[in-house]
């Protein structure tokens, strides 16, 4: 099964279909495909513990897809780590470079 | 053993958390030892214009030493200076995105090209990502 | 063996006026022109290039004029003559209040659950 | 008796319907003989620069002629012709704005100017139309 | 009381904060405001008789606030007149001029 | 007498490390400075400008440098200081998981039930 690395650098409050690209995420994982999230920018929104955020709350709970937060993006949002909701990781971009090369993924960005 | 990577990006400069996302990418692929494509399309020929030129600011109060204002090209010209040896920048400029713009007059390392260049590049990548605009 | 590519384009009407026709289809015809192997999905506002009845105005602005603004269903129509697969996405067209009988023939609706299995196909996606 | 409306645009040429429906607001009232001010902040400095071309469309497959490519300083150029007599067109380009993108070199017409013109130009319109961009 | 012309150019389906400007639109009428909203650019793909558009629906039914589409975003997208929802009437740019200049309403775009 | 005008920032980091600012709340404090009677209202992502730990690295590109990354936080002070009165929409803070101890004191928070009442004192609205 593939390998999936998806980037979300919308604002999950702003666009209303970050909630599609969620869902696509799940939908990718339950028809077994390996996925990732990397949140970046303004999706990095998603990822205080206390934010409204739809469905992105289930999929981080279930804990099938990995889903990493940029950590430029949080520092400069001032999103603190203890302020993170739980199955959300710090990462950084050499990791995502890492992740866009190693066994060349299929990568979308929205 | 380096690989390959190619963006495509669409936004000019001083408009988008985009062209800060995709500089810092490449940044971090070349100093990784990788190769990296771009191919500028649209407003993102505008990067690389040899005109910009720093400001003071005057909400700040700060002078144009202080301030030193980040200039898109200079931090295309820094990746081209850290590509050195097997990793490699391609920059590519869409031509016609180019002339409608009047952007042509542009800082050493991109060169002018269009979608085949883009295809050409996508072949040879171990990956391709497209950054769209919003 | 040349990649398959789905190009999914998602925003429509940016600077059609300007530009005389969408940037993304172009990018997209030019692609194929130039040897791709190409799909193309329409999502969001974009399912909107389907419909038939796009017939916008030249303008002018003193002398100054856009004297052939787009005409996105036609460019649409170019792309599966050039055997350009083109689908879109159901609920996108549904939601906006566009039935399928007000858009050009040949596009194929899939659905929004069946779009994990869709991509599969591709080896990469441009998400526009 | 004409009256005088002020608007504030920011958006940068070719990448976005907010430019478009600007210009037509202003060649409406222009035509009914109101006075336009506009200002152009960020990326809506580049809308009047000068080194703009059109191209040909290699895939509609028009010659430059054919295409007659848009070109928004051009547009710009029309709006300041249609203002003759009491209808006035006052375009002022950001300073700052201009600098960093390195896009100085205007068509006849805009002014360089900073947010105390548009201060000015706010206190004596009937109305100001702030166009944010996304 | 105050005239108000807000001017949506957004589409509600891409952007969640268009429910909020419908809101202001009705808000503004309920508290004895003249309200007119001009749609243009995106912000036409409301006016189709089969979009849902949540609140806007609303909106256009209870006829307290005058709602205006832009002819020239209309034919630009293909929504002819006899697709349009009751309570939205075709308009054009001279006109948007006229309620701009004409006693000088509290103007908002979005 | 000088107009009223009520600038709403909605929109928020977008070149903000380009530019090493936000580019709307740079506008606003110019306009203060040059003598307009200016009320602040942030709404959308940009209720997150009055977050206390914003702390943006600066960034490197070989030689390049953005070497002052933006701290809106403390633009916002700046503003209060000079006396513009600075509002956020509760619940789009809320909305955002925002605590309110974790942003800059000064602020004051409104109601979207009450906007309309609040656009009313005004004389012009700027929406960006």
């Amino acid at each position: 099964m593939g390998n999936n690395l998806l980037i979300e650098s919308r604002d999950p409050f702003e666009f209303q279909d970050v909630q599609q690209f969620y869902d696509l995420a799940h939908q990718l994982s339950q028809s077994g495909h390996q996925v990732t999230m990397y949140l970046v920018q303004d999706g990095v929104f998603a990822a205080r513990s206390g934010a409204k955020t739809g469905k992105f709350g289930d999929l981080a709970k279930a804990g099938k897809i990995k889903i990493l937060a940029d950590d430029f993006s949080l520092e400069e949002r001032g999103i603190l780590q203890d302020s993170m909701a739980s199955g959300i990781q710090p990462s950084n971009i050499d990791h995502l470079v890492d992740l866009m090369l190693d066994g060349s993924p299929k990568t979308i960005w929205h | 053993m380096g690989k390959k990577l190619t963006l495509l990006i669409m936004d000019p400069p001083y408009e988008s958390p985009n062209s800060t996302t995709a500089l810092r990418i490449t940044e971090a692929a070349l100093r990784k030892g990788h190769s990296v494509n771009v191919f500028a399309y649209e407003g993102a020929v505008s990067l690389t214009f040899a005109e910009q030129k720093g400001h003071a600011n005057p909400v700040k109060g700060t002078t144009l030493e202080q301030e030193q204002h980040p200039l898109p090209k200079e931090m295309v010209a820094g990746l081209f200076e850290m590509a050195q040896g097997d990793a490699k920048l391609n920059w590519v400029n869409c031509g016609l995105c180019v002339d409608e713009r009047g952007v042509a007059n542009w800082i050493p390392g991109p060169v002018r090209g269009g979608p085949g260049d883009f295809i050409k590049m996508v072949q040879e990548s171990d990956n391709t990502v497209v950054i769209p605009t919003k | 063996m040349a990649k398959k590519i789905l190009s999914i384009v998602d925003i429509a009407y940016r600077a059609t006026l300007e530009e005389q026709d969408d940037t993304t289809l172009w990018f997209t015809a030019a692609c194929k022109n130039a040897g791709a192997d190409l799909t193309l999905l329409l999502t969001g506002n974009a399912v909107n290039y389907a419909v038939k009845d796009q017939k916008p105005r030249g303008l002018k602005f003193g002398k100054a004029e856009i004297p052939h603004p787009p005409h996105p269903q036609e460019d649409l129509k170019k792309l599966m003559e050039k055997g350009i697969g083109v689908f879109l996405l159901k609920e996108d067209a549904e939601e906006r209040g566009i039935p399928s009988d007000s858009m050009i023939t040949g596009i194929e609706p899939i659905s929004r659950n069946q779009i994990a299995k869709f991509i599969d196909q591709y080896d990469l996606i441009w998400h526009w």
